[in-house]
């Protein structure tokens, strides 16, 4: 059987599981599967956690220094997320520059840190237009078994809430705690034919037809949005998935916010 | 999105920087066909933005890894000139223009009949000439013009427009400073015949209600863009049956001498 | 047929035209092609310029900004040329980092702008040794129908002579024009077993044997030249080319001043 | 090596910053099987060092020009995440990172039976995910024991560990410290059944019988590595056979219902 | 070119800094056949500039798109040493040895019987070990003679040679200052046997008399030129027929005892 | 015949001869091929030497300027050593960025260097924190026959005590001949089955299992080492080769020495 075959024959599969309201790992339609958060694996690192989502497995980790803030925006700190789609954590993974795929999750991931305000960044200027602290938050990915999304802004925010800003080192005053302000989380949700599902597996991804990330903040506002995939959305799909996302999201940040001692 | 800034984006009586009201689309034009080396092109002015699409293809996928046994490909590269933005972009692509250029072969696969053509590569290229927020719907927009031009078989257009908030206000298709200063933008792109969206971004700070009335009126906005669309297709064949015309007569012509 | 046969046949047809001094768009031998030149299409660039010779289009664009002088030259402003054989201009052209054609019809563009001193660069100093201002020129080619050469050297002349140079901006006095001190042209001319042609169409290019680009200034004195292809010329063909190069640069020159207002 | 510095690296008592002997290990924890997708995986802690091996394979070799007709190739990636270490790595190889994952490959290729697996590649994945001194042999212990928890057929394990010289000492398994002010560095790997040198790599200033005791000292460390491994693995082979014990359990169980 | 400067040129004699007459060529020296693993090489000094050649091929040209069914490529890559000028130059092609590297292929190319090897490729490397003012002449000059070592079928060799103007005199084969601070450089390069020019660039600021007469005095040098490339050739000749004497000769003493 | 079994077959008659102490171009087991060094070959650099092992061509050349210190460093001038494998040294040689090979060959030439302390690299401060000498060793393998190793070290050895630091370029007093320290040398030997030669040629390399390189100085001290290969070597073999690398490159210090008129 040709590769399109297979993939024809576990859609057919994973769609008709889906009509009775079943998933092949015997989940709800809108079911997380197991979240694990460790804050502060890595000792070396100003922050760092690792995110198990089922079998995915992420970590973050959080490097800062000092340096110029941008012209634009001379008073604020800097954050720069990077994500990389090491071949370690999946056979389809190749080594190289980041590629479309670990592009748009690192962008997505940020985006919504960005929006959502996770940081009250003008807390990390240290001279206006001369000097700010600049944090370099990389996602390594471990091991894939889909959602990258919602587990990569887990691991991004639970990593920068376990964030030390190393001052003293600089001579800058006492180390002290990032300063969280928001608690974005990331829901992400796959279309099969006509069913949503929330955090896809690898298996239900690969026969996805689209697929809808929605950051919402603690007052349930929408941060930001990304759809992905060759399939569409209708309106009311979309409202649907939006509202869910905020009640969903309130799971997840109850989890991510016991997981740091979050405020 | 949410710099800061003293600037008022919306005057007393309701209307924005340029003049437009909430919900009024800047200027748009399109003109379809409009280079000789690619198989489809389209010029488009929206505000500010010129853009132009080309389209290559079906042809074979290259690399061969690239090839799909079952179906074409829609690649699409999304590129911005270096002279498009105030400071001098570098050439070639950055992280911003790779994003953008997936999430469009995504919105374009959805109307492409790429099962008819399968191993191809229908491969579509956006060049931002000048840029004034808004380009990746600019670009979206012209693309599938360019693909109609092409002669791909399409189930419909793809038309793209954006709509988001400043000062508290849900308008729609933000000017740059709009862009710069404002609080939201949520652009999207829609298959006017099934309402699908195949394109949805947004970044800010909505509500849920601001959201949902943000895209009902990017939504509605494109349906006067779909209009523009098929009058520029309208028009190119227009010009290619009257050149068809003319040789058809000049042979007519020479038959008769 | 293989692509060699088809070549072959091709290059036969042309030939036996051009022996009876005809060409297959029915030019005459030192025929330029219809020329449209539209200076300052793109206005937030500081210069521009769009330039169609027959259906090939070319695309000047000139940013510039602030820098350092190189430390050989500490008085004098600094121009750069790149050129982009973007893949929307043919199917021949391939993404990625500059190639050797791109390369090359840069740095034969950006020659005779700079043997031909089509600008004072001393007066593009701001700061002896500190601060000169620095002119970005990229020429973005969009369709490609043979003869980048002399398009792209008028696209470039006719963008500088649009470009404003923004010192407001900078808080460096009154914005102020660009001076224009040469009008250096180059005409192309390639050989066909042994006919040769001003202006190669895509077309003769394809089944040209040799390739002649000559830069001239206003005095007729020539300030560039580039050979290209494997075929070989003989002296008294250059000496014949160089003569004629002088003539219809006076035509070009006087086409491309009267769309920029040149003096 | 070499930098100067006044910290004292072995007090009056003979023991070490991190109160070790010269003859001691850090401590060492592997854990086998740790990912899911990889075919077999290790994580390895020694001191604070953390390394997480993965392998792949055998599978096509990729690009075809890199296949061997005659046997399989082993290609090793050592990679260092950003956050490894005090300054932050950029993302991707650098000149050092490219010549230990060469040696790490020879050595491993040592001990795989590559010759079974003609046109083929094992891949082996080496992440430093946390960096303490040492993390080149830290990740070819992974790494070996990963190899054999994916099933690829090896003549035996591969064991790594260094030596080297701290104010004159001849010592164990350098510590950070050790490593930026001391004297001299000596990591090897050996395959313990034949006792043969597969890596062997030195830099500092070393006496010839101080590089032969550091040489004794790391290989006979090496053996007690060995048996960590070794009992990694058989803590593996018994989840899995219990996973599969109850995989039987549970279809007998449903054989009967 | 045009740099400014009080350094006087050419003086009162008429003659050039390093004493040269206006229509003097610098001292070249040429020995072919000075490399083990290329095919064929040669090695050239001309003034100041050291210059290395070799070619390999014609050999199966990689990758294959590259490939020409009906004949060979010649691809040659001109190469500065990072140690070769004075400011050490950055490992790796830059934009200008990019062009001159195409030039100097397409000149080559025009001598070499490129029709006997179709999907061959012809390889020169032209390696500048010291640079001073005519490198590209120096290594195109270098590369013909390699390319006549390694015994690949040619219609003739490829000489070249530079004029241009100082001081408002047109002289032949610029130095160092001269390229420097003179008004117009023309290198050039001809085929001997048909005179044709197959190279030729100029920049400057040249009449057209100023530029044919460079030129003319350029095509003369060359015949001097050519002149050495022949004789390093016989030289080269002699040495190999002497080798294989040698070989016959101890071939027939072992064949006597 | 596949290249496997031709492979197979030298190997088996290399191994052959060796177990005769013969090898296939008339050396004893630890003899090296005849040595040729000339330093100074490039003027323009600051420093040069070009080394013939046998029919292995290498030439090292030193560019000198000034420039930061390292931070962790701030008191010490920079040595950077870089090694190209151009493809005109063999025909398994390509053009392009640095390979795993090269790579090492320049890793660990420059190793033996700096842990050999050929230079005092603080008497190359210029002021402390500020300014220090920097030197570029570029290594260009102009022809390969086999123990880059070796050669490489020989001449970048020789190309350094050859140096000349341009003060007075940068008006920082007399230029001065660099100060050599230590004269390190690397000894590279490889294993054929089970017997060990020094000096490999191409050939022996082809088909060697396993390769010491050994660097030493004038003290008999070992300053650095590298195994490469796929082969093992045992506890004994080291030691063995380990003091034949001291006398042997006692040899190769005196060559050296005479060559560039070392004290």
């Amino acid at each position: 059987m040709s590769q399109e075959t297979i993939a024809q024959i576990l859609k057919e599969y994973i769609y008709q599981s889906l009509t009775e309201k079943k998933r092949t790992d015997g989940r709800e339609l809108y079911e997380y599967r197991q979240i694990q958060i460790e804050p502060g694996v890595i000792e070396v690192a100003e922050g760092s956690a690792r995110v198990h989502l089922g079998n995915t497995d992420v970590l973050a980790g959080i490097k800062i220094a000092t340096g110029e803030p941008f012209s634009d925006t001379p008073d604020v700190g800097v954050l720069t997320t990077n994500a990389e789609l090491i071949p370690m954590a999946s056979p389809y993974f190749e080594s190289g520059p980041p590629n479309p795929k670990s592009i748009e999750l690192s962008r997505v991931v940020d985006r919504g840190l960005r929006e959502g305000e996770v940081i009250d960044l003008k807390k990390l200027c240290i001279e206006p237009g001369e000097k700010v602290w600049i944090m370099f938050l990389d996602l390594h990915i471990l091991d894939y078994d889909g959602n990258l999304f919602d587990a990569g802004a887990l691991a991004s925010v639970a990593a920068l809430a376990s964030t030390k800003v190393p001052a003293s080192q600089y001579e800058l005053g006492d180390d002290f705690q990032l300063p969280i302000k928001n608690w974005p989380v990331m829901t992400t949700f796959a279309k099969i034919k006509d069913v949503t599902v929330l955090d896809p597996s690898l298996e239900e991804e690969k026969v996805a037809d689209a697929r809808l990330s929605i950051y919402t903040d603690q007052d349930g506002h929408v941060r930001a949005m990304q759809k992905g995939l060759n399939g569409g959305f209708t309106l009311d799909e979309v409202k649907d998935m939006v509202k869910k996302s905020e009640e969903k999201g309130k799971e997840l940040r109850k989890i991510l916010m016991d997981a740091v001692g979050g405020a | 999105m949410g710099m800061k800034s003293d600037i008022k984006l919306i005057d007393k009586k309701g209307l924005r920087l340029d003049g437009r009201k909430p919900d009024e689309l800047r200027p748009i034009k399109i003109e379809a066909g409009v280079l000789k080396r690619a198989d489809g092109s389209a010029y488009l002015e929206w505000g500010k933005n010129k853009v132009l699409a080309a389209v290559y293809g079906p042809r074979e996928a290259h690399p061969r890894h690239l090839q799909d046994s079952s179906k074409a490909i829609v690649q699409c590269r999304y590129n911005m000139a270096p002279f498009s933005v105030s400071d001098r972009k570098r050439p070639g692509p950055d992280r911003r223009s790779v994003e953008i250029s997936k999430i469009i072969s995504e919105a374009l696969e959805n109307v492409v009949m790429t099962e008819l053509f399968p191993r191809s590569s229908i491969d579509v290229f956006i060049e931002v000439l000048e840029a004034n927020a808004g380009t990746r719907c600019a670009g979206l927009t012209a693309a599938s013009v360019a693909l109609a031009d092409a002669g791909v078989p399409m189930r419909d257009l793809v038309v793209a427009c954006a709509a988001g908030k400043i000062e508290d206000t849900v308008v729609l298709d933000l000017g740059k400073e709009e862009d710069n200063f404002g609080q939201a933008d949520v652009p999207l792109a829609i298959v006017p015949r099934t309402g699908e969206l195949v394109l949805l971004q947004m970044d800010g700070d909505l509500k849920q209600e601001e959201l949902f009335k943000a895209m009902e009126m990017a939504m509605n906005a494109s349906m006067q863009i779909y209009e523009i669309q098929k009058d520029a297709l309208r028009r190119r064949y227009a010009v290619v049956a009257e050149e068809e015309k003319d040789e058809i007569d000049s042979a007519q012509e020479e038959a008769k001498t």
